[in-house]
């Protein structure tokens, strides 16, 4: 079998990898997409823990579930942000929206 | 379903143990380096492509954690919906500006440095934890279960995740709604 | 048989205060009331002497004041020198009252001066009464005081109030020693009272020192030798205060004192040939002086210094008796010189003899009172002067002082000479001025005549026709061992042919060859005489020594004062300032300094942190990101 | 006693100056009549207490004590023996008078009328409080009234001599607050009674004792004022108005030497002893040099100032010589030197008023123009010269005699200082009233009916004691002869 914690590195990975996304991406969806990659990072390893560990009805898979319907949610909400910044400053590259800045 | 496909090619003569591990792995290294290039993909369309790809390989590595609902819910909706709504946005968006990618030499490798120290740290602490050695594989959980369990138990998160993908919609609605001048 | 000689004092006091108070009111009426006042003081005297005679002696009244563990009580001395002195004060006071009835006639303030004759008056007969040093103490400078008051009467002129003050500090010097001398008795002899001080046998040097002190005290009152200088000066007041005060009481009072305490001054004989030295001393050099003085008061002046150090001389040498015996009779010549010279200024209105001349035929009572009182006091025989100065002569000789005695003689020859130097030059010869002398009113002729009966008869009280009545009188009750009472004819035949001399001399002077041989003398002695005239520059000298010398010490005090101490103060309050605005500077510059400073550095340190925000969300999520990692990196290795 | 006669004579004056307050600034004829009013039922007061005062007894006498901060165990402790009688009398007598004198003020009248009797009040408080701080606290509320009245309504320099005034002080009184303070923590019951501290003075050793007492000399010195701290003496006076300046030499000048009476002497004995010497070298050098400086004045008011100094080195010579007839001196010196000095103020204020000028070279005859100011000014200045018949001179005799016994050459030096004080009173006469009338004061009037007032008492006083010394002494013998005996000094 394969020892469970390949597959928590997996979700490590995953995870890192996204975060280096969110930091460099330039352009805001590319960041949305960064940050779906980090939710499924956790989803790996909640379904992991629920298959590893000794929980009862697999409580892991249910928030996985769960995880999965509110990254949708706010995956909707962002994208329909994207769309108005764009809308009115014609750019969605973030270092040009910069409005809050000082 | 994930037995059924590994009876398939063991009785190939290829030992059953071996198959599982190398497939594994495949479908992990493959999902890492599609990820890779979700995030360092010149176009932004590339990106979504690339993300669907990744996606549907973290949906195999679903099936080998004996979770078939899940990798089927999460090719379904992930893959199905969200990329889909991605590549609309993106093709709303089109921005000419080229190299999406970039941003100065100093940023990137801040943020190279950053994501590496955590995946260090996120090793570290798996590997420090121990109290999974001692678990035993658990059975696998079966979807009838699963079904009554979330409308037993869980019945309360279930209506506010309800709630949640209700308010997401009205918000999107709202945002996306040209202003009235 | 009461005792009312305590009262004496008291009338004249009264006088005193209701003429001050009443005086511009009742004007002319001042003057009774101060003369019947002190005519009352000499019934009362008499009254005194006769009670005396019956054995009433001094007795003690109430408390005064309280020292620690003695306490003072007030009393009144009757003794034989004092109602001696009690009857010849208050007869010369009576008489000169009445004489300056006519003198200050046509006065602006003429109740304010006899407000100050009858408080004189008082003071002088309290002084005479007290029975202890701090009552006489206390009278002494009450009797200053009204020298200084009367002295200054006409304060308009600046010259009379300089002479006041002048009076009133050389003889407050003199009171410093009195002052002194009492203290020494007072601690160490713990005893005040006259009477106690017969038993002070002990001739330890603090007693001396004391008796000197005292002495120094009647120097000053007495114009002795070294603080005779406001005598000369006191004449600047009315011509009747200086009958009274300035030739016959006040003047006395300093032999009274020094005879008072003859008994104390006895047992420590180096203070009574101090004593006698300076009398001697005194009497030549005022003697000196008056023979080439022009001034027809200061000569008086003059000779009223000499003839009391010839008192004090006779005190001196041991003659109680004869110094005593001298004082009375000189009180009433002297007085009577005095007046004389007083109505001869009132009607010529000069005092320079140099003007006057031929003055006898105008003012004949005066002129003859003048004679008969000259006469007396050169010590022509059957006059007064002459029995009390041989007196003094004969004790000079018993005592066996050869260098006093032939002072002494030098000295009524020379009194003798100035007297009818001035007799000569003011009322024989022709008038050198054109001066029309008047006769003075009755008011004051009559009061001459009076005093010139009692120069000539008042010294026969002593003579041995009446078997020296006085002698007896003042040693009533004490043993006298010292004066053998036999008269020294020799002596009495030297003096009066010493006085016949005077007068010849005096007669060839200025009436046989006029101005000629004055003249001539003057060139030829011309520096003695110089230094005579000018009084032997005593005054310019204690001016130099003493008064400019304090006046620059004050004026340097104060400089020093003002420079020194306020020099300090403000000098402390500069630097106060200095410091502050040092303290200032450091508060500016450091304190505000390092305020300023971390404000500078939180500056640049913002900046440095102003940078990070880029308004990249990516930055701010990097930093977030790298705070965890920091964070769990630390716990990590911490952890452990 | 059960009506508290000390209290209101402290705070009557308080009281009429709070009723000042709420009078219209306008109606001044009101404002004067209520000031006298107050300063005359003091005056009455303190005749009623001199009255019933029984000379024989030493100890305190209309004693009142109630606790005033129990956690410090401070009293407020009033009480008055044969030292206090006299100030206190004098204090009342002089702020009736001054009171009186005060109607010549033409400005700010109502504050004018506050103050001064705010400052009676504290005057009258130091001399009755038997509590170290309640005497250090009237000793202060001395100070203010009297920083304003000199700063406000004073002469051209005002501001100069009252900051003087007041630096000077206060800087003083700061080292007598340390000493209050040294006795506090060495006391065992840890009391501020005088009393108290006087029964277990043993315990305190030499050197304690040595610094306790400069600490209080300090602030005696000052305000006596002894030879180096007196500059301040002459500019207040010369700055200050007439009726203040009465007081302030009349009364202030006492506090110190009756602290010394009150607090040094008794309450440190052997510090006391160590001191004589010095002591008597201050007087001497008071006595002299104030005499000699007043010589060479030309402002009639610094001259009497420095005659302030002169005078008040009698007292400390009387203190220096520890014996009854030197206390009682120094004691009635005290008491005759405000009297007089209080007139003489009155005197050279009373010539300011008509001549606008303090230069003495600048009258001349005033004699014949003004005779019954001439009278009084003659009397007060044998008085303060010391011609005996009048006070000044029994009290400085007395003191002489008593610093006689102690210190022989000293006395004798002071006996040559009395010359120079006759030398420049009658210099200052023969200026003033003598020689040719100045003719640019040819138009002056006599002294009028007010100012006589404020005199006639003050002269009938000084002859009184002049004539008879034990009218004023038997007040205070009983308090002197247990002072000397606590002392140990000698009975002479």
């Amino acid at each position: 079998m394969i020892p469970e914690s390949h597959f928590l590195m997996l979700g490590a990975a995953l995870f890192s990898i996204g975060v280096f996304g969110v930091f460099t991406r330039r352009n805001a969806i590319g960041i949305l997409m960064s940050i779906e990659l980090i939710l499924n990072a956790a989803n790996i390893n909640l379904i992991t823990f629920s298959k590893f560990s000794a929980s009862p009805d697999g409580l892991g898979q249910i928030f996985a579930l769960f995880v999965i319907a509110i990254a949708a949610a706010s995956a909707v909400v962002g994208l329909c942000l994207v769309i108005s910044i764009y809308r009115n400053s014609k750019t969605i590259l973030v270092n040009k929206i910069n409005l809050m800045k000082w | 379903m994930m037995n059924g496909l590994i009876q398939l090619l063991s009785s190939h003569g290829i030992s059953h143990d071996f198959i599982i591990k190398a497939s594994f792995y495949f479908i992990a290294a493959l999902t890492l380096v599609f990820a890779l290039l979700v995030v360092l993909s010149r176009h932004i369309f590339h990106a979504a492509v690339y993300l669907a790809v990744v996606l549907i390989g973290i949906a195999g590595v679903y099936l080998y954690l004996d979770a078939e609902f899940l990798a089927v819910v999460q090719v379904l909706i992930y893959v199905g919906a969200i990329v889909t709504l991605f590549i609309f946005t993106v093709m709303l968006t089109a921005d000419t500006d080229a190299g999406t990618f970039g941003g100065t030499l100093r940023r990137i490798s801040a943020g190279a440095l950053v994501s590496l120290a955590i995946f260090f740290i996120l090793v570290r602490v798996i590997n420090m934890v121990t109290i999974w050695k001692t678990a035993v594989a658990g059975a696998s959980v079966n979807l009838s279960q699963l079904g009554k369990s979330l409308m037993t138990q869980y019945a309360l998160p279930f209506e506010v995740i309800s709630l949640i993908s209700l308010a997401a919609m009205i918000g999107a609605i709202v945002i996306g709604k040209a202003e009235k001048r | 048989m009461v005792n009312l000689a305590h009262l004496i004092p008291v009338f004249p006091f009264a006088a005193f205060v209701v003429n001050i108070l009443f005086g511009r009111r009742v004007k002319k009426f001042s003057a009774i009331v101060s003369i019947s006042a002190s005519t009352i003081s000499l019934c009362l005297s008499i009254y005194t002497l006769v009670c005396f005679l019956k054995g009433q002696g001094s007795y003690t009244l109430f408390k005064w004041l309280i020292f620690g563990g003695t306490s003072l009580n007030i009393g009144v001395i009757v003794d034989p020198l004092t109602c001696m002195m009690l009857v010849v004060v208050t007869i010369i006071g009576t008489l000169i009252q009445i004489y300056s009835i006519g003198y200050m006639k046509d006065d602006a303030r003429f109740s304010r001066f006899f407000a100050y004759m009858s408080l004189f008056m008082g003071s002088m007969l309290g002084l005479l009464l007290a029975d202890n040093f701090v009552m006489l103490y206390i009278f002494w400078e009450g009797v200053g005081l009204c020298s200084y008051l009367l002295i200054s009467f006409w304060f308009e002129k600046p010259s009379a109030a300089r002479a006041g003050m002048k009076a009133f500090i050389t003889t407050r010097i003199g009171d410093t020693g009195l002052l002194i001398g009492i203290f020494i008795l007072i601690f160490s002899a713990h005893t005040v009272y006259f009477s106690e001080l017969g038993n002070l046998n002990g001739a330890s040097p603090l007693f001396t020192a004391a008796a000197i002190l005292i002495f120094c005290g009647a120097v000053g009152k007495s114009a002795q030798f070294p603080l005779h200088v406001w005598l000369p000066d006191a004449m600047e007041g009315p011509t009747p205060v200086s009958a009274l005060i300035h030739a016959a009481t006040m003047v006395a009072a300093g032999v009274y004192l020094v005879a008072r305490c003859f008994i104390f001054f006895s047992s420590h004989g180096q203070a009574l040939i101090c004593v006698a030295y300076v009398g001697g001393i005194t009497a030549f050099f005022a003697a000196t002086i008056a023979t080439v003085n022009n001034d027809i008061k200061r000569v008086l002046a003059y000779s009223t210094i000499s003839q009391l150090g010839f008192m004090m001389m006779g005190l001196g040498v041991g003659g109680y008796s004869a110094g005593t015996f001298h004082l009375m009779t000189h009180a009433f010549f002297k007085a009577l010189l005095f007046l004389c010279a007083g109505s001869v200024i009132h009607s010529i209105h000069t005092q320079d003899i140099q003007k006057m001349g031929g003055v006898f035929r105008k003012m004949k009572i005066t002129g003859l009172t003048f004679v008969i009182a000259s006469l007396a006091i050169s010590g022509i025989p059957p006059f007064a002067g002459f029995w009390s100065k041989d007196e003094i002569l004969s004790e000079i000789m018993r005592n066996g002082h050869p260098f006093l005695f032939v002072l002494a003689a030098v000295t009524s020859l020379l009194t003798a000479f100035y007297m009818f130097r001035l007799i000569f030059l003011v009322l024989f010869g022709k008038s050198r001025s054109e001066i029309h002398p008047h006769e003075s009113p009755k008011v004051m002729t009559v009061p001459l005549s009076i005093l010139a009966v009692f120069a000539i008869f008042i010294g026969l009280v002593g003579s041995p026709f009446m078997n020296n009545a006085f002698q007896n009188f003042i040693y009533l009750g004490q043993t006298h061992e010292s004066e053998s009472l036999k008269p020294d004819y020799a002596v009495m035949g030297f003096s009066t042919l010493l006085a016949v001399l005077g007068i010849g001399i005096a007669y060839l002077l200025y009436i046989l060859n006029k101005n000629i041989l004055p003249q001539r003398v003057r060139q030829h002695f011309s520096p003695l005489y110089n230094l005579v005239y000018n009084k032997y520059y005593v005054d310019e000298i204690y001016d130099f020594l003493f008064i400019r010398p304090t006046m620059r010490l004050a004026k340097l005090a104060f400089k020093f004062d003002l420079g020194v101490i306020d020099g300090t103060v403000n000098g402390v309050a500069k630097l106060t300032v200095i410091f502050s605005k040092i303290a200032a500077w450091i508060d500016r510059y450091i304190v505000d300094g390092a305020v300023n400073m971390t404000a500078k550095i939180v500056g640049i340190f913002s900046l440095v942190l102003r940078r990070t925000q880029t308004g990249y969300i990516q930055t701010y999520l990097l930093i977030a990101f790298f705070g965890l990692v920091i964070i769990i990196f630390v716990k990590l290795i911490i952890g452990g | 006693m059960l009506f508290p006669i000390l209290t209101c004579i402290v705070f009557l004056p308080l009281a009429g100056g709070l009723i000042i307050l709420f009078t219209p600034k306008k109606n001044i004829g009101l404002i004067k009549t209520i000031a006298t009013a107050v300063t005359a039922i003091d005056l009455i007061l303190s005749i009623i207490l001199l009255i019933n005062f029984n000379y024989t007894g030493s100890s305190m006498q209309f004693e009142e004590n109630l606790s005033w901060i129990p956690s410090v165990n401070i009293f407020y402790h009033l009480g008055i023996d044969g030292i206090s009688i006299g100030l206190i009398f004098l204090t009342t007598l002089l702020s009736f008078l001054a009171c009186v004198g005060s109607y010549s003020i033409g400005i700010r009248q109502k504050e004018y009328f506050f103050l001064y009797l705010l400052l009676a009040t504290g005057m009258l408080g130091t001399f009755v409080a038997l509590d170290l701080v309640l005497f250090y606290v009237f000793w202060e509320i001395v100070l203010v009234p009297m920083y304003f009245l000199i700063g406000i309504w004073g002469g051209p320099r005002k501001e100069y001599a009252a900051i003087k005034f007041f630096i000077y002080t206060l800087a003083g009184s700061i080292f007598m607050l340390l000493g209050i303070l040294a006795f506090y923590f060495t006391s065992t019951p840890h009391t501020f009674s005088i009393l108290e501290l006087g029964k277990t003075t043993g315990a305190l050793t030499m050197p304690i004792q040595i610094l306790i007492f400069i600490a209080f000399y300090l602030g005696f010195a000052v305000k006596v004022p002894v030879f180096p701290f007196h500059t301040w003496l002459p500019d207040a006076h010369v700055e200050a108005p007439t009726p203040i300046s009465v007081l302030l030499a009349g009364v202030l000048l006492k506090m110190g030497g009756y602290g010394f009476f009150r607090i040094s002497f008794p309450l440190l004995k052997e510090a006391a002893h160590y001191f004589v010497l010095p002591f008597a070298i201050l007087g001497m050098i008071n006595i002299v040099y104030g005499a000699v400086v007043a010589m060479a004045q030309v402002d009639f008011k610094k001259m009497v100032a420095y005659s302030s100094v002169s005078h008040m080195g009698f007292v400390m010579l009387g203190l220096a010589s520890m014996t009854t007839t030197g206390f009682n001196g120094a004691l009635l010196q005290m008491f005759n030197h405000g009297i007089i000095t209080g007139a003489m103020f009155f005197l050279v204020g009373v010539v300011y008023d008509r001549a606008h000028t303090r230069d003495l070279n600048k009258f001349g005859g005033l004699g014949v123009k003004m005779p019954v100011y001439a009278g009084m000014l003659t009397v007060f200045s044998l008085a303060s010269l010391g011609l005996p018949g009048l006070s000044g001179f029994v009290s400085e005799f007395m003191s002489l005699l008593g610093s006689y016994a102690a210190f022989k050459i000293i006395t004798i030096v002071s006996v040559l200082g009395i010359v120079i004080t006759a030398g420049y009173f009658l210099y200052m006469l023969q200026r003033v009233l003598m020689g040719p009338l100045n003719e640019k004061l040819a138009g002056i009037n006599d002294i009028n009916k007010r100012e006589l007032f404020t005199l006639i008492p003050l002269m009938a006083i000084a002859i009184l004691i002049g004539v008879y010394p034990l009218a004023a002494l038997k007040f205070q013998m009983a308090a002197i002869e247990q002072l000397i005996q606590k002392l140990g000094g000698m009975i002479f």
